[in-house]
């Protein structure tokens, strides 16, 4: 057998998808931190969580991520894309860009992914799924609601969620979002 | 519902099946700590550009892939597997990734062996249990035509049968893209493997309810995706669903003994070279029929799996072997041609039969009486009902 | 049959059923080359005799390392570490755990130490630590209800920092997995009723759940079936064998379906209530499930309807139109409750009010319910429901659940309508 | 002396169980559909024997059919041939043969004899003008080919005799006649099972004369002319025997080395046919009448042998990577004692030395080594030890003992020593041709490796000149005359003689039929017409010619249809589909599947290889 017709392949990168993932989450991470200074039930969530608590949402295995936490005064601050050197109190990865890719398009809502197995989730589940609960309401204020209804199970009701309490609060948080 | 006496079960694969389960295989394999997975596929693979798939899944990932040998025949043989050793062992690789039919998975198999029991004497593995060391990582992509022998604990190389509990793959990976189906004779001829399989491992004297839960999975798929699967061969969810079909088949398959039309397809196929799921298919109804006219238990589940609850409830308990039949009856003939009638359409020479009632006889270890496999031969050569 | 667009299955466990299944151990342990097993178990379990039925069986043929009998009801990384220097001293080769949750679950964690190395499980902490394979384990259930048999995460807790670390990898599935009536033959009708409940609550979660797959769909009727059909026989009569191998393997059934498919509304409450008021799981489970069914009916009101098929059997099956079916499903399961609350003379709890503990104090006062829902949203079954779960859901459940009335439907915050795999 | 005015027509029909015999005569439209030789032999047997009948058993027939040229003094024309069930394959086979027996049958006064039945003991058959006589062959039983014919020659002038391989049924024994063989197929073992050591015919009492003696002579000259002038037929078969093979075949990368994993060795010189005829000082020593004169004798170290043909030298030489023509021809001449077909031989010795690398099988065979390889011939034809199992052939050893992809047979029939990898369309020729891997369907390696005249690479046109050779050659082997004449008769005419070779090249590839119609194929309808006497029309009658051919070839196809031959039979051993050579820089395999579904469609078989009704009908092999 001739082993030079067999080559090793060594993986590639598929660079489109990689930075508009990174993007993404570079605008969710930056809408994260806005948020949680405008509305007040994120502001909840995260008051709930302990002092210092760092997550990152990434790509498994070699990113992009983004990295979010609180400072030692209780603000959220979006910390950047590098978990190197960083203390992490919850790492949530999806399996692979792929997948990733099918997420942040909304092909596959984040309920479905979940339910998918397409997430791997080290840490503590109840802060996680705090998380998960403030990225369901970020998604809210950043899309359109015929796009959000596709990711999240429940679209937030008038009771809950008035149009007109949505629509300030989106504007302000796209206004922060790519701004300070 | 009655209780089993005693059943054993076992499904070593874990099954990822679904859009993008390719791009799922490298973190699977990370979780068994492998980095360099050596692929082994065929030309009809490589042909459909599916190597290619396979490797841009692994994109963005940290594992290399050690090479793509895709060049196994039809015939899974002893000296391939040493020479795919060799480069197993000349590129360091630590795990083994099938894609394609029954020889790929064999001949993978085959290297498994050899790398991992460090023993390049694949002969002295020949029989049961003669594997006694866990094995590398073994992940298994079915294509279109995997009839689901390939998911069993059986490796046959070279007509040698190589049996170990080692040898079941630990990851099954089930992608739309590579279960498209190729073309009609291929997708009849698996499925209907996997529903011969399905039917009589859930028929079989012993009950066995993990088995069934698996074999009825598997019947449902065939019996709804079937006729779409034929009929549009581009149809990604029939595809899958066949394929999903002939896994579950093949792990019930695994835990079953082998059935009476099992038996007599595999003598007469072996005898005449002509494909074995054809052959499945063609005597499928008759040897359901002979059970019937022989008042052999034919249980009642078969026609839930096959109708679904509405019609199960409502049909007598006494007439549902017989609906069951009618369903699969009507099942091949929807399929319009793609699978012949009877034996005599195969042309197989009619003194053929003789000999393959003689051989199914021994291959049942004398369990299947000679006659009554001639019988059931001779019914489905003329087609001729036995009700 | 739904076929999700993408789904996961994995059950690498060999199941041995049946009677006298203790007696293949031997066999089976030789196939893997190992000759020299360790048991682990609690005191529960070796006080009943059980032990000497394992050991009986087992030491005929093969040396018996050593046995530890003394694992705590919630197991700790303490013991795991001690039991892995017992393992290590003894020379053993390979693990057989006998018992229910807790026992398997330290025995899994001392699987961990003693195939990887070190002296302490909290080197191992967090997902991906364990990748390769490791010792042979037969896992004996003696409880026919967790299921724990055939899931893969080990639940381990760290009782100085009061936390539980869960150590989730697919290395830690039992390689066996026995079922043998002998060892469930002594559990009490008062304690078989909620462990039979428990599986077929987990068999029902599973089939409606929204990580459903073929798989966990089939094994989860006929789990529900066995359970339907037996419970209240062996409840009944303790000594029906037959019936108590049946309950065996519906646990085993529904231990293999949630565990690919995950579960929902049920466990969510049951956990936090469990977690909460200390209850055990299986009496919480048997409560929630009727509620857990209609909190979903908007969106998996056909998936409900085919539970009534395993639970009635055909001939109500046929009778209930189509549209009734999940409403009768219901009913059926409540009809079961109150059976069981009868058969075991009232020591099967029918609502949260009614559960008590030995001295008759009650277990769950209504003002602890907005804690328990305020738990109930921090816990992770709560994903794979298929209907958001708000605190104020949760709340609402728990009311209804707290009289034991039939939930009250309009309350019910509808997201959607069908649900897709 | 009395005379044959072109063919007798009279038949024997010998039942051996009963010991009687039947004289029938040949129809004249069977004559006209058929001609003679292989075409005549399968219309028998298809009008009489049923499908499924164990080759080694009672209901198997056997029929030596003379060509309708025997006797009048064509060139080329001393040949004839037998036809019947395989035991090697299971299915029908034809071999040819150029042996004295054929002429001595002939001028007995018999054009085809039909053998059925099974003796009880040992018989030989005595034929004259008569009938027949069954004799007791008891003193004859056991004693080789030669010393048999030595004692036969005095009672006739011609025999069919079988060695130890075919009473020992030996699957690839073969029927010997003076020092030619009816060689594949294992016809041998099928007179053995019936217990029929030889045929011996008288001769000499008919004297054959064509009808039209002036045409008849003119076409012969033109004939002996094309033959004489064509540089194979006079240049290199002549002078140095079809191992002149070796050299052009080792130059185009189609020589078998190592069981088929190389296609040219540097030591190939050695048995060359040149160097043979240079060294071992050979004469010629062929079939009777001849013009080409391809076979020859030589002295091989004082012993003077029989030189071995190219696929014997092939086969046992570079195949085993042996070079030295002494030994080849040493286990030539044990194989023509006991009575053996030298490529089956070889080819079952070739697997045997790989699966002994590999380590499937116990044996002392390696390549490269001659010690123990004359034992081991003697063993297989005496059926003794390891020798018995190699009697059963490579696709037998290979199912029991694995290695299935190293046994390189087609249905069955070892391959011959051309590779098709160097030349595809010969691939595809292997895998349809009717009796296994024969490299005498088509020769189509001459065209692609040998005169450059198609690309060897190319897939397109090559299913149509499959189809065109194997017709040409159907009928060829049923007029019967030898098909080396076909180079002559194909490259001689002056048309394509004269056009350059590229653009012949260029034209086989992309116009085929255009290309085909070039080769003169008259020559043989007019001799054939000349000796019946009908008149011969230019066009037509060749058109005719070409439809014999194609109702003989299909004909022997649905009679292997019937037997179980589908699509799945059509097709090459593992090492050609899939392994490339060293010797070839882009390691080329054969393309199979490609060529199969036009060759199907051309040929008027159905998807799975089975002739339509439409085609049967057409050629008039069932009615319409």
């Amino acid at each position: 057998m001739n082993i030079n017709k067999y080559p090793e392949i060594k993986p590639g990168v598929k660079y489109i998808k990689k930075i508009y993932i990174a993007v993404m989450l570079f605008i969710v991470g930056r809408a994260m931190q806005a948020a949680s200074r405008i509305d007040k039930t994120i502001k909840k969530e995260f008051e709930d969580l302990p002092d210092g608590f760092t997550f990152s949402l990434g790509i498994l295995p070699n990113g992009p991520y983004m990295i979010v936490g609180k400072n030692e005064k209780g603000k959220v601050k979006y910390m950047g894309w590098n978990p190197a050197g960083k203390k992490l109190d919850l790492k949530m990865g999806i399996k692979n860009m792929e997948v990733a890719f099918l997420v942040f398009s909304f092909q596959e809502s984040t309920t479905v992914a979940f339910a998918h197995d397409r997430f791997i989730v080290d840490g503590d589940l109840t802060n996680a799924l705090a998380i998960v609960r403030v990225l369901d309401l970020v998604e809210v204020y950043l899309l359109p609601k015929i796009i959000t209804k596709l990711a999240v199970k429940r679209y937030p009701k008038w009771s809950e969620l008035s149009p007109v309490r949505k629509h300030i609060n989106r504007i302000l948080i796209y206004v922060r979002t790519f701004t300070v | 519902m009655q209780t089993p006496e005693y059943f054993e079960f076992l499904n070593q694969a874990k099954i990822i099946s679904g859009k993008k389960a390719l791009e799922h295989i490298p973190i699977e394999l990370d979780g068994f700590n492998s980095r360099k997975p050596l692929v082994v596929t065929s030309k009809a693979v490589s042909g459909a550009k599916l190597d290619r798939v396979l490797a841009k899944a692994f994109y963005d990932s940290n594992t290399i892939i050690g090479g793509i040998f895709d060049e196994v025949p039809e015939h899974s043989s002893f000296s391939l597997a040493k020479e795919l050793s060799i480069l197993f062992k000349g590129r360091g690789c630590d795990s083994i990734i099938a894609f394609g039919g029954g020889s790929v998975a064999d001949v993978a198999k085959g290297v498994n062996i050899m790398v991992s029991e460090k023993n390049e004497d694949l002969l002295s593995f020949i029989g049961e249990g003669k594997v006694k060391t866990r094995l590398k990582p073994f992940v298994y992509i079915p294509v279109s035509y995997s009839d689901g022998t390939e998911m069993t604990n059986v490796a046959c190389i070279d007509h040698r049968i190589i049996k170990s509990d080692f040898l079941y793959p630990d990851i099954i990976a089930m992608d739309p893209r590579a279960t498209k189906g190729c073309c009609r004779e291929c997708v009849v001829s698996t499925a209907m493997t996997a529903l011969t399989h399905a039917i009589e491992a859930s028929s079989v004297a012993h009950y066995n309810p993990v088995s069934d839960t698996y074999a009825h999975s598997a019947i449902q798929f065939i019996y709804e995706n079937l006729a779409k699967g034929v009929k549009s061969l581009g149809n990604a969810r029939a595809g899958l669903a066949l394929a999903n079909a002939a896994v579950m088949a093949g792990i019930t398959f695994a835990n079953a003994p082998a059935g009476l039309i099992h038996t007599i397809a595999d003598a007469l196929s072996s005898i005449t070279g002509h494909n074995r799921g054809t052959m499945m298919g063609v005597l499928l109804p008759f040897g359901l029929e002979y059970k019937i006219s022989k008042k052999l238990e034919i249980r009642g589940e078969l026609l839930l799996a096959l109708a679904g609850l509405d019609e199960y409830v409502k049909t007598p308990e006494k007439e549902m072997a017989v609906r069951s039949l009618g369903l699969i009856k009507n099942l091949i003939k929807s399929l319009k041609g793609a699978l012949p009638e009877k034996l005599s359409d195969m042309k197989i020479p009619e003194y053929h039969l003789n000999e393959a009632a003689k051989i199914a006889f021994n291959a049942s270890g004398k369990k299947y009486k000679e006659q009554v496999c001639l019988d059931v031969l001779q019914h489905a050569y003329e087609g001729k009902s036995f009700i | 049959m739904i076929l999700p667009s993408y789904y996961e299955f994995c059950c690498r466990v060999k199941t041995i059923s049946g009677q006298k299944a203790l007696e293949k151990i031997p066999g089976a342990l030789a196939r893997m080359n190992s000759f020299r097993p360790m048991i682990i178990t609690d005191k529960g379990v070796s006080g009943a005799g059980l032990i000497k039925l394992v050991s009986g069986a087992v030491g005929k043929k093969v040396k018996i390392g050593a046995i530890y009998d003394d694992v705590p009801a919630d197991s700790d990384y303490k013991v795991v570490n001690a039991i892995a220097k017992i393992y290590r001293s003894k020379g053993c080769d390979s693990i057989i755990v006998v018992g229910g949750g807790s026992p398997i679950d330290t025995a899994k964690g001392v699987n961990i130490l003693v195939s990887l190395g070190g002296n302490n499980l909290l080197d191992y902490c967090g997902s991906g630590s364990v990748k390769q394979k490791l010792k042979p384990l037969i896992a004996v259930p003696t409880t026919s209800g967790t299921g724990s048999e055939m899931t893969l995460v080990a639940v381990i807790a760290d009782k100085d920092r009061n936390i539980k670390m869960a150590f989730p990898s697919y290395f830690l599935l039992p390689d066996i997995a026995v079922l043998d009536p002998r060892m469930t033959k002594t559990l009490p009708p008062f304690l078989t009723a909620p462990t039979g409940m428990d599986a077929f609550t987990h068999a029902c979660e599973a089939y409606i759940g929204l990580a459903k797959n073929p798989l966990s769909d089939t094994s989860a009727l006929q789990a529900i079936q066995l359970v339907s059909q037996n419970l209240l026989k062996v409840v009944k009569n303790p000594n029906d064998l037959n019936g108590r191998l049946a309950l065996a393997n519906a646990s085993a059934l529904a231990g293999l379906s949630f565990s690919n498919s995950m579960v929902g509304l049920v466990h969510n409450l049951g956990h936090a209530t469990g977690g909460v008021c200390h209850v055990p799981h299986g009496a919480c489970m048997s409560i929630f499930l009727p509620y857990g069914l209609e909190y979903n009916f908007h969106k998996v009101g056909d998936l409900i309807g085919d539970l009534l098929y395993p639970i009635a059997g055909a001939e109500v099956f046929a009778e209930t139109p189509k549209k009734a079916r999940p409403e009768k499903a219901v009913a059926c399961i409540r009809q079961l409750n109150q059976d069981l609350h009868d058969a075991t003379g009232g020591r099967h709890f029918r609502n949260l009010k009614e559960i008590t503990d030995r001295s008759g104090k009650q277990l769950v006062p209504k003002e602890t319910l907005p804690l328990i829902a305020k738990t109930a949203i921090g816990d992770g079954s709560k994903v794979y429901n298929t209907e958001e779960i708000t605190y104020d859901d949760a709340l609402m459940v728990l009311e209804h659940a707290y009289e034991g009335i039939p939930l009250n439907r309009k309350l019910i915050k509808k997201g959607g309508k069908g649900q897709k795999f | 002396m009395q005379e044959i005015i072109g063919t007798s027509n009279r038949c024997l029909e010998i039942d051996l169980t009963k010991q009687k015999f039947e004289v029938f005569e040949i129809s004249k439209k069977d004559r006209n559909m058929f001609l003679g030789g292989k075409g005549m032999g399968l219309k028998f047997l298809y009008d009489r024997m049923r499908a499924g009948v164990d080759p080694l058993g009672e209901e198997n027939m056997i029929a030596f059919c003379m060509g309708a040229l025997m006797g009048t003094g064509a060139p080329c024309s001393g040949r004839f041939d037998a036809v019947t069930k395989s035991p090697q394959t299971g299915i029908m086979t034809a071999a040819s043969c150029g042996g004295p027996f054929g002429m001595a049958l002939k001028t007995s006064g018999w054009d085809a004899i039909i053998v059925k039945g099974r003796a009880s003991k040992p018989v030989y058959l005595y034929i004259d003008s008569k009938g027949v006589k069954f004799e007791n062959a008891k003193s004859l039983w056991g004693k080789d080919t030669q010393k048999t014919q030595e004692v036969l020659e005095k009672i006739g002038s011609g025999a069919v005799v079988i060695g130890p391989a075919g009473e020992n049924l030996v699957r690839y024994a073969n029927i010997c006649s003076g020092h030619r063989f009816l060689g594949r197929g294992g016809m041998g073992a099928v007179m053995g099972s019936k217990n029929l050591k030889a045929i011996v015919a008288k001769g000499k009492e008919f004297k054959i004369v064509p009808k039209k003696q002036k045409r008849f002579d003119r076409v012969k000259n033109k004939f002996n002319r094309y033959i004489n002038s064509n540089s194979i037929t006079s240049g290199s078969y002549r002078n140095f025997g079809t191992n002149a093979n070796v050299n052009l075949s080792n130059a185009a990368g189609i020589l078998p080395v190592r069981n088929f994993t190389g296609g040219s060795h540097g030591e190939a010189h050695k048995i060359s046919g040149e160097t043979m005829a240079e060294k071992h000082d050979t004469k010629y020593s062929t079939c009777r009448p001849c013009t080409i004169l391809c076979g020859h004798k030589g002295n091989f170290d004082g012993n003077y042998r029989q030189v071995p043909e190219y696929e014997t030298t092939g086969l046992m030489g570079s195949n085993l990577e042996i070079f030295d023509p002494v030994a080849i021809s040493e286990w030539n001449d044990i194989c023509t004692e006991v009575g053996m077909d030298t490529i089956s031989a070889g080819g079952t010795l070739a697997w045997v030395m790989e699966a002994t690398e590999k380590g499937l099988i116990n044996s002392n065979l390696k390549f490269g080594s001659k010690e123990g390889v004359s034992q081991m011939l003697k063993d297989i034809g005496h059926g003794r030890g390891l020798g018995k199992e190699l009697g059963l052939g490579s696709k037998a050893l290979s199912k029991k003992y694995g290695g299935e992809d190293f046994a390189i047979h087609v249905k069955g029939l070892e391959m011959a020593a051309y590779d098709p990898r160097g030349a595809i369309g010969h691939g595809l020729s292997y895998a349809v041709a009717n009796r296994g891997a024969c490299h005498l369907s088509t020769t189509l390696f001459t065209l692609e490796a040998y005169f450059n005249m198609a690309s060897p690479n190319a897939k397109r046109g090559k299913p149509t000149m499959v189809k065109f050779m194997e017709n040409i050659f159907a009928a060829v082997n049923s007029l019967h005359i030898c098909q080396f004449t076909a180079f002559a008769v194909f490259l001689e005419p002056p048309l394509i003689k004269f056009t350059p070779v590229p653009m012949l090249k260029l034209l086989t590839q992309n116009l085929t039929p255009i290309a085909l119609s070039l080769m003169d194929v008259s020559l043989w309808p007019e001799i054939w017409y000349s000796i019946v006497g009908k008149t011969y029309i230019p066009l037509l009658s060749m058109r005719k010619f070409m439809k014999i051919g194609e109702r003989v070839h299909v004909l022997e196809r649905y009679m292997n249809t019937r037997e179980g031959i589908s699509k799945k039979d059509d097709t090459l051993p593992d090492r050609l589909l899939y392994e490339g050579r060293k010797c070839d820089p882009k390691e080329k395999v054969v393309p199979i599947d490609r060529m199969l579904g036009k060759y199907y469609k051309i040929r008027g078989y159905d998807k799975n290889g089975i002739p339509k009704d439409r085609t049967l009908k057409r050629l008039g092999i069932v009615k319409k």
